[in-house]
């Protein structure tokens, strides 16, 4: 993962072309929910030491946000999907 | 020391002499030497000194784990320190110097650092220099750096180039030893692209210098086949003078690539080059690396391992001494002996600590068996060795000694992603797994004996590889004959009398182990960190497994129990040029040049960097002394007739889509839905935590088409953002984006006779009632020759438009306007004229904008939408800390005495507080000369501020030791109505 | 034993054969009015405060691994207090006061080495910010000063002045920051807080937290139950997973930071340089190995080792900088696992569990942080009160809406 | 003031010739393509019909060739009217928008027999697979830039107009050692 990174769209590419955001696994909250949810969103983390869902964005490549399910202690990587679709439907 | 270069033998072309020098020695030597080989040749016996010690150190090895001879090379800026004496191809005209010694490698005062060892020992510096304190620095710590470190580095410039390159391979093949050859072959020959590297200068490995007989062929007959048939396939790339050097996730190899001897005179080729080689499998066929024997005096010049001595035998034709004596535990040393006889020269004995040692010596030279060497005999070289057979000493003659304590598998590589070696008592060695993913260790490295059989053990595991690609190859050789594997380990010599080294580089003693065992320290990392074992630039390749043996020992314990250190990249140290390859000096990061720099070189600009733009600065006319100068001319010009600043760095994105307008709603934090097409708007967009991220003018050009613009500095983090928040958030919006930030050149024509003169090259109405402000319209120039787009904006305060036309036309049309402006005195202005207007205005930038503002802090609090339902920000925003009342406000500032100037990040203090941290009101955010005003004005943020303007504040600023009485104030200094923008 | 120049002579003429360990390898009692997870430098340090300032002494230290095998033994070892916020400023610079006179408090030679820290800058706009910063450090009192170009080429003449891409406009700098020999601070602290009493326990791995009517009783580790009065997690880079084990979630992700050596030189560099244009810092060890590094890898890792185009893109920066490093070579290289905090600034609080406290968050700046953060740890775990140079790094602060942001990048921990 | 504004390509500076090796036929070729015609296409369609469309409206003689999800470079070397351009939108209307950026893109040639070395130097793709007509966006070293293979030895690179010396710069140091011929407009 930290080398390579196979995009969807795009196949496999140097992690150069990439940015990572950071935990997928948060879902935005109503602008009413509870201001703790908001604070969970925004804040909280499982950061677990296994598996691990995160946004990447593949900037110099297709510009598409992807959802990467990978392992953070051995960096193997379990799936990689297009955000939107996986939003709409899909994974993760 | 009597090394010297036999009269006949050898692959060096002695038809051509090379001249190099030694510490201003000059002498010769062969193509096909080596800088090492070429200095036994010449019978230099001590090359360098060692780390703490000071001691004579000559050459260990013959490869890229040499601790000893580490040599500067070259002079002035292209010196290089610490390079292996063993890795240099010698080339005409060579220099080289020895290390870590003053005056000279053969008699250095340091070696006084020798007697005080039993006051040096591991950690001692921990204990003690404690006292008095100030003396640390001042005294105890320069003498320490001084007495540190090898070479010595040139502070010039590197004048050499270096490259990357990338390369992708069904299989990668590290090493071109017997097991690498064999694995090249039978992946070549299947069709697999393959790649081959290999550290020497030339493939072979172990069959470049070996006697004998392998697979029924000569090793130099065989070597020719294997290379020869390699050569002819075209689906073989072989790099040689190429190490691999770190092994990285998703099966990326870094390797490094030297250019050879002769590339000074070929000129365009790099100096080094670093591969990324993309790698479905690969084989690490690294071979295995000799191990010293730790007895007394071990690290004598004139000590070689028998590999070494081996190699300079048969490729260089140098022998060590002329009367050698070989101390081994295994067959290698005999086979070293063999060479040796078999080359004329007379083995003085061989010591074996075995009691069975190999059945087939037929050699001359005496064996002696259950014996060891415990002391060299000899100052700076050797004369001869003690001997300690069953208790019995003895004395014998030597000139050198031939070591080896069998051989440690270079399994570095394979380590190298966290899988623990293994440790394996039949191989009295650590192993890697045979197979991780994408990677197999074949050959020696995998603790494969003999030649033959790393042949095959090369070709059969190549084999499997690539059936994992799917890909069906035959090993290219067949089942070898198992030898007999009989190891047997000394990790160390007892009852030595001299020091016994582990380390050699960095002078770590058995006693140094044992000490740090007995304080506690007996963890291998600890051990390590405490008496630098495996520190060195050979990162314990030499050494470590006898210190891991002698700790064991020390705790009764297995050599596997003390496991390893963590292997880690690099493999062998890797240059920075190598690394940086082209991206150096003012390559460093991409220039981006706006469309309009020709425009403003031709009038005078200064550019300053602005990310990786280069943007004008200010425009300097004759006569003009200093920037301010022009800057308030320029900006006096802007406010009384016209000028023409570029602002093509701005970012620009077309937002495209049925639910573009939706979509803006919910970036920006005002409304965005209901402006109407040909209008733009200001807009604030904040991040998620409610903070402000970035702002900007965006237009509406069509019901499903908006220009968006943003800051030179986030236009590529607006645009991953709107795309984060389109694709992730609401991907089921119809919304698209495309950055145009580099389609249009764009001009901001600002001052009171902008509108004349852009009527002189529009086709449009420019009338207030036809384009008043804030009109944002795609039109025509010249007649409609050229589509452009034309919004009224102001960043200045004045009457304002911004012009966007095809890049290309870009530097005509802004020379179009200066044309038609001479008559209204137009000017050129600048990035920094552009930052006076603005701050005359209180228009804020990310000076203002720091990622820990809100809009309310800015004074935008009315902006924010409190009838939209959600925007990115809006939940946040409510948080305690947001809204609590004595956030930082925006405010302006101004000197009480106007001659009195300020800077910006002076702090804002009341007048009779104590200056402490506790009392800190804030600080000055952006400053300016106003010309209009005669005086120096700022903006700042300030606790409370909005209620403070008029408030008596000293602008403290200790780093320029200026403390001047300044008045909190509205943050606009000029025209504060805005009557300005319509005049 | 006590270490000085005299016990080093007498050593040595018997053969360095009587000095006596370092600290003991105690077995675990069954309970402790404080146990502390993580014998790291925070970990250590606060056990040797709260011994030797706050009399706690009935004190363990849990760690997994080594003594100092976490990220006090995998660091560039810089210290300085260059902070701008008040949340921020205070706090380092009592660090920078404790480690002044650490050697003498410890009787252990960390080489505590003040040759100063110098950060450069190369626009306007960072000038500003440094000018900001600078002026905070003196509010509090901290030594800072801003260089001119000429007054940095006269101090470092051999960094690309002439022909840079982004030129080099001035600096700030401390002069009282620097660089400690970082293993030594571990070994140190050990000493110093097993001498008190304080038993160290290596190879001891905690895992799981008991609970008892929601009140923490102690800890299950690799080697029993040890029960305690208090709990101190102090086990930055992988705060997340212990915390888990009390069922908290922290505000913060892990990341891994590489850092590099040199071959040794003789003296290159004598003070620690930054680079303000690109991600790169440098200073050089008193055993003549350039240390070095940049930014973090980027993406959330466990794995103590990074990415290839990282390391390039240090070493561009590290030409970029010092374009005689060019033919220098890089030795070898390593990993900390980094709590990256959604503000960039560590926590030392209490948390909403009772009996245990949390020492997280400390992003790549924790080894500085080391004796403070021991110190305001130890006090907060000793006094329940926090230290009044930490009491802005509360674990609520991000839902209230007080972040300590010094770089203003929002809640994105691979930013800061 | 001129009748009508001149157009100044960004490349129109470089200086043609043969750099780095000097002796034998050049590695590679690098030439600044025409400004002509580049657009963007974006949205819920695919390579073929925004061909299709291409060519509906008489831009026959243009690539089209992927520029990401659901996004298209279509590119040559004539420069096309505004009413071309207005008929282009219209005929892939209702699926796909269209953004003209013939100045803000521009694109260079490389060709010749160490094109694909050169490519290597800055590009992490595997151009073995990368068979002639495909095009990917991509990086060169520092970078971005849309990669188009045009024959099999020759490459047409598509970077932004900002970028475009630097790119060449880049391009022309990686050839050296394989001798560049340099091809102005």
């Amino acid at each position: 993962m930290a080398s390579l990174i196979p995009c969807p769209h795009c196949g496999t590419r140097p992690r150069e072309e990439f940015a990572v955001k950071g935990d997928a696994a948060p879902i935005r909250p109503e602008l009413d929910a509870p201001a703790s949810d908001w604070h969970e969103y925004l804040h909280l983390r499982d950061n677990p030491k296994g598996r691990h869902h995160e946004f990447w964005h593949h900037v110099s490549g297709c510009r598409r946000w992807l959802i990467v399910e990978r392992d953070t202690a051995s960096h193997e990587i379990y799936s990689i999907t297009d955000a939107a679709s996986a939003k709409q439907g899909g994974g993760a | 020391m009597t090394g010297f270069r036999l009269p006949r033998g050898g692959c060096i072309d002695r038809s051509r002499t090379l001249r190099f020098t030694f510490d201003g020695r000059v002498m010769v030597g062969h193509p096909g030497d080596t800088l090492a080989s070429a200095l036994l040749a010449n019978g230099v016996g001590i090359v360098g000194r060692s780390f703490k010690y000071h001691r004579p150190r000559g050459i260990l090895t013959a490869g890229s784990s040499e601790p000893n001879a580490l040599v500067t090379l070259g002079e002035g800026a292209s010196s290089e320190p610490n390079t292996r004496a063993t890795m240099v191809e010698l080339s005409d005209g060579l220099i080289a110097r020895s290390q870590n010694c003053w005056p000279s490698a053969a008699f250095d005062v340091g070696a006084i650092n020798g007697l005080l060892s039993p006051f040096l020992s591991a950690g001692f510096y921990y204990k003690t220099f404690m006292w008095p304190a100030p003396l640390w620095e001042k005294l105890y710590e320069p003498l320490i750096r001084k007495a540190a470190g090898l070479g010595r580095a040139s502070k010039a410039p590197d004048p050499d180039r270096y490259e990357k390159s990338w390369a992708h391979c069904d299989l990668l093949v590290i090493g071109a030893g017997p097991a690498g050859l064999g694995a090249a072959l039978t992946a070549g020959r299947s069709g697999a692209r393959v790649i081959l590297v290999d550290e020497d200068h030339e493939p072979g490995g172990a069959l470049l210098s070996t006697g004998g007989d392998v697979a029924g062929r000569s090793p130099t007959t065989l070597l020719a086949d294997l290379v020869g048939e390699l050569e002819n396939l075209p689906n073989i790339r072989i790099l040689s003078r190429t190490t691999a050097v770190g092994w990285y996730d998703d099966n990326l190899f870094g390797a490094v690539e030297r250019a050879g001897p002769d590339f000074l005179s070929t000129g365009h080729a790099p100096r080094e080059r670093l591969w990324r080689i993309v790698a479905r499998e690969a084989i690490l066929a690294s071979g295995a690396e000799e191990r010293p024997l730790v007895f007394g005096g071990n690290d004598r010049p004139g000590v070689m391992m028998t590999g070494a001595v081996s190699s300079y035998l048969h490729r260089q034709a140098v022998a060590p001494g002329r009367r050698p004596l070989i101390f081994t535990t295994n067959a290698a040393g005999y086979h070293a002996a063999a060479m040796l006889e078999e080359a004329g020269i007379e083995v003085s004995g061989i010591v074996d600590p075995r009691t069975e040692p190999e059945a087939e010596w037929r050699g001359r030279a005496p064996v002696f068996r259950n014996a060891v060497v415990t002391d060299v005999i000899g100052g700076r070289g050797v004369s001869g060795a003690v001997l300690d057979s069953e208790g019995r000493r003895s004395r014998i003659d030597a000139d050198s000694i031939a070591m080896s304590g069998g051989f440690t598998p270079r399994i570095q590589l394979a380590c190298q992603r966290g899988c623990k070696p293994v440790w394996s008592e039949a191989h009295l060695a650590f192993l890697a797994p045979e197979r991780q993913n994408g990677l197999t260790v074949a050959g020696a490295a995998a603790g494969i004996e003999g030649l033959e059989g790393a042949l095959h053990d090369g070709s059969r595991k190549a084999a499997s590889a690539l059936k994992e690609l799917g890909l069906d190859a035959k090993p290219a050789f067949s089942a070898a004959p198992l030898n007999d594997r009989k190891t047997y380990a000394l990790w160390r010599v007892a009852g030595t009398r001299g020091a016994a080294f582990v380390d050699f580089q960095n002078d770590v003693k058995v006693d140094d182990l044992l000490l740090a065992n007995r304080e506690g320290y007996g963890h291998v990392e600890l051990a390590k960190r405490y008496t630098t074992a495996g520190m060195a630039t050979d990162q314990g390749k030499t050494g470590n497994l006898n210190a891991i043996g002698i700790l064991a020992e020390a705790r009764g314990v297995t050599p596997g129990e003390i496991g390893t250190t963590t292997f880690r990249p690099f493999y062998v140290p890797v240059s920075f040029g190598a690394l940086a390859g082209s991206a150096r000096g003012k390559h460093f990061q991409p220039v981006r040049r706006s469309p309009l720099h020709g425009w403003a070189e031709k009038n005078g600009a200064v550019f300053v960097e602005s990310g990786l733009w280069y943007r004008s600065s200010w425009f300097p006319r004759p006569g003009e002394m200093t920037w301010r100068e022009s800057v308030d001319r320029e900006v006096l010009n802007v406010r009384s007739n016209v000028g023409l600043c570029d602002v093509s760095t701005l970012g620009k994105i077309e937002v495209f889509g049925r639910d573009a307008a939706t979509f803006l709603d919910r970036i920006y934090c005002n409304a965005f839905a209901k402006l109407p097409v040909g209008r733009a708007r200001y807009g604030i967009m904040l991040r998620e935590d409610g903070f402000i991220y970035d702002d900007g003018t965006t237009s509406r050009l069509a019901d499903d088409h908006f220009f968006m613009t943003t800051t030179t500095a986030l236009a590529a983090g607006v645009l991953s953002h709107l795309e984060f928040c389109a694709q992730v958030l609401w991907p089921d919006l119809d919304v698209r984006f495309a950055s145009s930030t580099d389609q249009w050149a764009q001009m901001a024509i600002a001052g009171p006779k902008s509108r004349s003169v852009l009527e002189a090259i529009v086709d449009v109405d420019l009338s207030d009632d036809a384009f008043p402000f804030m009109a944002a319209r795609e039109i025509t120039l010249f007649g409609g020759k050229l589509s452009a787009r034309l919004f009224r904006i102001s960043f200045s305060g004045e009457r304002a438009y911004e012009l966007a036309v095809p890049a290309g036309f870009g530097e005509s049309v802004a020379d179009a306007l200066m044309a038609a402006g001479a008559p209204y005195g137009i000017c050129a202005y600048g990035a920094e004229a552009l930052g006076v207007l603005r701050i005359e205005k209180g228009h804020v930038t990310h000076n203002e904008i720091n990622g820990t503002v809100t809009a309310d802090d800015l004074g935008f609090g009315k902006m924010v939408s409190s009838t939209k339902t959600d925007f990115i920000g809006r939940a946040m925003l409510r948080r305690e800390g947001l809204v609590s009342q004595d956030r930082p406000q925006l405010v302006g500032v101004r000197p009480v005495d106007p001659r009195d100037g300020f800077k910006a990040g002076s702090h804002i203090m009341r007048p009779d507080d104590q200056t402490v941290l506790e009392n800190d009101q804030g600080y000055v955010t952006s400053v300016a000369f106003s010309p209009h005003l005669g005086h120096m004005i700022g903006l700042a943020l300030v606790k409370g501020g909005r209620t403070r303007h008029g408030e008596r504040v000293v602008i403290w600023n200790a780093l320029g030791e200026s403390y001047i009485e300044g008045e909190v104030c509205a943050p606009c200094f000029v025209d504060p109505v805005n009557e300005r923008l319509h005049a | 034993m006590r270490y000085s120049a005299l016990s080093i002579f007498l050593q040595g003429l018997t053969g360095n054969r009587r000095w006596t360990p370092a600290f003991r390898a105690p077995e675990p009692k069954p309970y402790y009015d404080v146990v502390i997870v993580g014998g790291g430098g925070h970990g250590l340090a606060t056990a040797y405060y709260l011994a030797r300032v706050f009399g706690v002494a009935n004190v363990a230290v849990l760690e997994k691994g080594y003594l100092g095998s976490g990220n006090v033994g995998r660091n560039t070892t810089i210290i300085r207090s260059n902070y701008l916020l008040p949340g921020n400023n205070p706090f380092y610079e009592l660090s920078l006061k404790l480690w002044e006179g650490l050697e003498q408090d410890f009787n252990f030679n960390a080489m505590v080495s003040q040759r100063g820290v110098l950060n450069l800058y190369h626009s306007d706009a960072q000038r500003d910010a440094y000018t900001r910063r600078g002026n905070a450090m003196r509010l509090h009192g901290v030594d800072a000063e801003l260089l001119d170009r000429e007054a940095v080429r006269a101090k470092l003449p051999f960094l690309d002045f002439d022909n840079a891409r982004f030129p080099i406009m001035g600096g700030l700098h401390q002069p009282r920051g620097g660089t400690v020999r970082h293993d030594a601070v571990a070994w140190g602290y050990a000493r110093g807080a097993d001498s008190r009493g304080v038993d160290i326990i290596q190879h001891c791995e905690v895992t799981g937290i008991r609970r008892e009517n929601g009140v923490v009783t102690g800890v299950e580790t690799s080697r029993g139950f040890i029960g305690c009065g208090k709990l101190a997690l102090a086990t930055a880079g992988h705060s997340s997973v212990t915390a888990a084990m009390a069922g908290l979630r922290l505000p913060i992700e892990s990341h891994v930071l590489q850092a590099f050596v040199s071959e040794g030189l003789k003296p290159f560099i004598d003070c620690v340089v930054t680079f303000g244009a690109g991600h790169f810092y440098v200073s050089q060890s008193d055993k003549g190995g350039l240390v070095f590094g940049g930014d973090i890898d980027g993406y959330n890792s466990y794995a103590q080792r990074g990415a290839l185009s990282l390391v390039e893109h240090v070493a561009e920066a590290g030409v970029a900088l010092i374009p005689a490093l060019s033919r220098l070579r890089f030795l070898r290289s390593w990993g900390g696992i980094m709590d990256m905090s959604m503000d960039g600034s560590p926590i030392i609080d209490r948390t909403p569990i009772e009996n245990l406290y949390l020492n997280a968050g400390w992003c790549y700046g924790g080894f500085k942080a080391t004796p403070a953060s021991g110190y305001c740890f130890a006090h907060l775990i000793a006094r329940d009160a926090s230290h009044e140079t930490a009491r802005a790094f509360r674990l609520d602060r991000f839902e209230r809406g007080y972040p300590i942001d010094e770089k203003g990048l929002g809640a994105q921990p691979n930013l800061h | 003031m001129p009748e009508s504004p001149c157009h100044i390509p960004a490349l129109a500076g470089v200086r043609p010739g043969r750099l780095g090796k000097e002796d034998g036929a050049p590695g590679v070729t690098l030439r600044a393509l025409p400004e002509g015609l580049v657009v963007l296409a974006l949205g819920r369609s695919d390579r073929k019909a925004v061909l299709a469309a291409t060519v509906s409206v008489g831009l026959a003689k243009c690539s089209v060739s992927d520029a990401g999800f659901e996004q298209w470079l279509i590119a040559g070397d004539m420069p096309a009217s505004p009413v071309v351009l207005a008929s282009l939108a219209q005929a892939l209307a209702g699926k796909v928008y269209v953004s003209d950026q013939s100045h803000g893109r521009v694109r260079i040639a490389l060709s010749g027999p160490r094109s694909m070395n050169v490519l290597a130097k800055g590009c992490g793709i595997d151009f073995a697979s990368f068979t002639v007509g495909t095009g990917a966006m991509t990086l060169y070293g520092h970078l971005g830039c849309h990669v188009f293979r045009a024959e099999e030895t020759v490459f047409h690179l598509t970077v932004l107009r900002s970028f475009a010396l630097a790119l060449w710069d880049e391009l022309v140091e990686a050839g050296r050692e394989f001798g560049v011929e340099a091809r102005a407009l």
